[in-house]
């Protein structure tokens, strides 16, 4: 089976071929020794060229998986040739009208730019209270509250649109 | 000694509270709000009682409600644990009443200590310096605003109230003074039901070092000796060690009878800790005193050898203190981490939520203190502390060495952690040459991370992980549907799961 | 210092040494037989080869493919572990052809000392007492039986080679001895590859106390102090502690000297034990020397602080051992219970198979050092030692205190554990007082387990949970046929876990 | 519900009705204050009138429950009354043939008693060996060895039948 991975900003192509109980692995045309084994559920246990690795795999509601390797976390999309549904790319969503979401459930307890207010890349937007400690939530980008969507005092969930940067 | 202690907290400080209880033959009665009645210390307690719903307000900070189970459940004494209740003087007079044994100080002496700015005056009677500011709470912000712009900038505003930087503010400038004020307050009274907030002259890279101390009920109070708990994100302890790399026994002892001066002047019993700020050129400014026992007390336990939890109980119920323990002096090197439930990568939001998979890390030297387990979901109502990784070690280097080896093997998934910021600062040379001061992380973190993702090899191992996951997931759909078979493969795994062979 | 060790062994010491390399940043490269591909050293080491099929004969003893993967995996030193191949000279030789630093004694001192009947001599050469018996190994059974006789019952069967109890068998009269010659001879066969046994006197209530030593490459030569192990099923250690509750300091040194002397004689370097029955009268009797990392290690950490498994690497980098050490003094207690897959219930048979579910105890003065996991299945294969509770704390009590806490945190599903029977032994006033000898457990497990479920609560909660397992099961089938919907509701549960929130 | 579980040598009753998110429990007609959850798979945290106690089951191929309670171990057979399907209970299980069965996988590599020859309970009757100890199996009970089905030598599997005592 041949995949494409898009993964650290790169694009990777990963062949993989079942051998009785081994995987034959090549990566980027390239043939390499590995044996992977899933040894709890969503945890592979990965021989490579004998080293010994580990990721952990959480599957995302996007359809893209985040995987954690002890020292370093990725987010990859695999995309399987033969079959094609489009996916988002990570590096296409990049520029022009930025969505602030609330990263978590909590309380806007303070709205620091109003809309039409231009801001730096940076700046606080607005301070959410979660978990007794408040938190500012800050601009990914220079430029101009476009549109605001809560007011002080409201109460969000995870993932909700606060505002528009643009 | 007490036969059934009530622990009025959750989380890890109440599984602590309840092993030491078990150790010592008391029976342990936990409680718990609506949100927590999985939590492992519910779990773990010898029994556990509901107080309410999710707020603390109506839980853990409810009074009437805790006396209630104290009573029904036939208590002879309450442990507060830290935070919550901890330090609030209606606690141990509501024991009193109820005649139960508070184990802490009395009432008079959290009065005496407790709030930071009685505790500065009490600081000078008897000879100890302070950081200059406002001796009292500010009335009016505008005279305090002043008196900032006379002091010079930054300046600090704190809580009267409690502590572990909730509440606090660094203000750099007059513009920022009025919001940082309002955030301060507020968020003081969330946290302690108290919006009073002072001002503290902000010293240049200080460091914070505290001083342990043990009274008992006879008259005999001992030091411990230091923590140094410098690395602070916004003026959040997240690493504590035993001893303080700059520490001379010579400043140890001068901090140390500070310590006890001040906890005889204010008539303390139990254990407490004395906290301080130090400069570069090692003059010692008394801070506060935590008339409880602090998260961070693991690393004093391991290098002193002594079990603080036990020695609170032994003292609440009138035990004398061994004279030798005037002297005692530290064993090699202790170091602890506080893990979150945080996401470094996203100015450290907090991050509730189901664990999916956890592995924690053990073997030579490590200590685990947690309240959580793999299944359990983190309420998004309480403070997000997991758990304390804690590593001894003959020297600071071997310490250092053991954390990050069990970093390695420690592993959550479902939450994110702040273990991240851990690996990075545990390889920061200012953090393995120990220069450091309360403001360095909040430093560090602005500098970008470069060469994250340097290993390639890792990135290389993800991309076949990746690709493997997709394989295994679909060879299982190519029986049926997608959908449908890896419900099938899954349910089979998890079938085996509900059998023993 | 090392590149790369390779760590030829598997299970909980594999993990031990692959901790040490990685606090000392040195690589680690593990070996693993079909069976172990999922172990957890496989999982934490940083290099990972195959090595064959399950049986040791054709993996862990096999010789050659070890020193293939030393080679292709680049590594410069070996470490053996305890059992496989840690006392087998051959080793130590295979190492020096390759040009590889064996982390442990020289193969002349191995068998000069690791043969029970060449360190006998060696010990009487320099006045070490030792037990009466046959100092050669037994050539014609009907002699030694005869010898038996003339010595006077019961006596002890010993296999020459390794220990752990493996091929030895108790003899107590005249018609046992022949076929206990062949079982002993057999077991010994199958564990070392070497079937000769030895005859011994068997000591009435003796205790086993050894020293753990360490040899620097220059001469030097230093007792760490004891450990008791008298706490034994079968010949086989289950509790080991230090100090022992029996030790004077007068006896610590006398011991301690008889121990340098033999390892002096032997020309040891690195890492060992010697070996000593203790009789009632406080008299010694050398045993035996094992050349290599004892299994209860880590009690002697915990009491003096030190990593022997990285001092046996320093060692073999030829680091000198500090001067002070010849003076070393244990801190308070530790104590060890080794946990197996075994069924106390049943003769305590292996009871391998997968584990379903395991919470482990952690928190004040508790290390685990363990090689599972929660999903992992325990092969039949190899030893069935799952884990090493260790508990440190000021005084014994407190250390049994801790332990028993620990006990229950620690909750295994799936297979068979002893657990219980360390709930049991912790608790047993002869234990407590310690007034106990190598044969007391044996004794005490003859004594019928009286008020095992004294507890009736413990029973009505179990009936209760049974009935609510079925009723819970039982609502899942209501929707749809019991097999098909618990299945739905399972798989709803699992779907979760493959979701992150 | 209710529920007659066989446990611990006795038969309870057990009678179950749920209110909310809690149990309504009685034992033996005498309801009791109790809640309880499944903290996670076949693990129950059950708070009985305050006390915390924690059980964790594991389902036998048998159809019997094994219960462990952290300080001790039960085996459970459920009925529901209403439900019909008979069961044994280890109860009936006793005296005549003494059916021997090897506890694990292993290796006969002693046999201790012939067939005929008559034993005292406690008797070695056969030794295997597995994970490199050799333990004897020993008669459940004083008769005579009516059958044996194995040989020196011999592997087997947990559960196979090596003897019967008479």
């Amino acid at each position: 089976m041949k995949y494409e991975v898009h993964i650290d900003g790169k694009k990777r192509v990963v062949e993989l071929s079942r051998e009785s109980e081994q995987w034959r692995v090549s990566l980027d045309g390239m043939t390499l020794d590995a044996d992977a084994v899933e040894v709890t559920p969503n945890t592979f246990s990965i021989l490579l060229e004998g080293e010994s690795h580990e990721v952990r795999i959480a599957p995302m509601p996007d359809g893209s998986l985040t995987l954690h390797t002890g020292i370093a976390e990725y987010v990859a999309e695999v995309e399987d040739p033969r079959a094609w549904r489009g996916r988002r790319h990570g590096a296409m969503e990049v520029e022009g009208r930025q969505q602030i979401t609330a990263p978590m459930p909590g309380k806007i307890v303070r709205i620091l730019a109003k809309p039409g207010e231009s801001v730096e890349i940076g700046q606080g937007l607005l301070v959410v209270e979660a978990m007794k400690m408040q938190n500012e939530i800050r601009s990914p980008k220079s430029g101009r509250v476009e549109k605001l969507f809560v007011k002080e005092g409201q109460a969000v969930n995870a993932g909700e649109v606060l505002a528009w940067v643009d | 000694m007490f036969r059934k202690i009530l622990i009025a907290n959750r989380g890890e400080i109440a599984v602590r509270i309840i092993r030491a209880c078990r150790e010592l033959g008391i029976k342990s009665a936990a409680v718990f709000s609506d949100v927590d009645r999985n939590s492992l210390h519910v779990r773990l307690a010898d029994e556990a009682y509901p107080i309410g719903p999710a707020p603390s307000r109506e839980s853990y900070l409810n009074l009437d409600k805790l006396m209630h189970v104290a009573r029904r459940a036939g208590c002879d004494a309450v442990h507060p644990g830290y935070g919550f209740l901890a330090e609030n003087p209606a606690l141990p007079r509501a024991c009193t009443d109820a005649s139960l044994t508070f184990i802490g100080p009395p009432a008079e002496a959290m009065e005496a200590l407790g709030s930071k700015t009685a505790g500065r005056s009490l600081a000078r009677g008897v000879d100890v310096p302070t950081v200059p500011g406002t001796n009292e709470p500010i009335e009016n912000p505008e005279e305090a605003r002043a008196l900032a712009q006379r002091m010079g900038y930054p300046v600090l505003l704190k809580a009267v109230a409690g502590g572990g930087g909730k509440g606090m503010r660094l203000v750099s400038n007059d513009e920022e003074f009025h919001s940082a004020f309002r955030d301060a307050s507020s968020e003081a009274m969330n946290a302690f039901g108290n919006p009073s907030v002072f001002l503290e002259k902000y010293l240049e890279k200080p460091r914070h070092i505290e001083i342990q101390i043990l009274a008992d009920a006879h008259g005999r109070v001992v030091s411990l000796g230091e923590r140094e708990c410098s690395v602070q994100r916004r003026h959040q302890k997240v690493i504590e060690e035993a001893p303080s790399p700059i520490m001379t026994p010579e400043l140890r002892k001068r901090m140390g009878d500070s310590a006890v001066r001040i906890a005889r002047a204010g008539g303390y019993v139990n254990a407490g800790t004395v906290e301080f700020l130090v400069d570069a050129h090692y003059n010692y400014y008394f801070l506060e005193v935590n008339t409880r026992l602090q998260v961070e007390h693991p690393v004093t336990e391991q290098v002193t050898g002594l079990d603080l939890v036990k020695l609170q109980i032994a003292i609440a119920a009138g035990h004398r203190l061994p004279f030798a323990w005037e002297s005692i002096t530290p064993r090699g090197h202790a170091m602890e981490l506080r893990l979150y439930a945080e996401d470094p990568e996203n100015n450290f939001f907090p991050s509730p939520g189901k664990i999916l998979s956890r592995r924690a890390p053990s073997g030579p030297g490590i200590r685990l203190d947690e309240g959580v387990y793999s299944g359990w979901t983190v309420p998004m109502d309480y403070d997000p502390l997991l758990a304390k990784l804690i590593a001894w070690g003959n020297s600071r280097e071997e310490t250092i060495a053991r954390l990050r080896r069990a970093l390695e093997e420690y592993t959550v998934t479902g939450i994110k952690t702040n273990a991240a910021l851990f690996r990075r600062i545990l390889v920061e040379p200012d953090f393995l040459r120990s220069e450091i001061h309360t403001k360095w992380l909040d430093e560090m973190l602005k500098r970008p991370l470069e060469g994250k993702n340097a290993d390639s090899r890792a990135a290389d191992v993800a991309a076949i992980a990746a690709a493997l996951w997709h394989a295994l997931r679909e060879t299982a759909a190519n029986t049926e549907s997608s959908e449908k078979s890896s419900r099938w493969k899954i349910d089979g795994r998890d079938r085996q799961l509900d059998r023993t062979p």
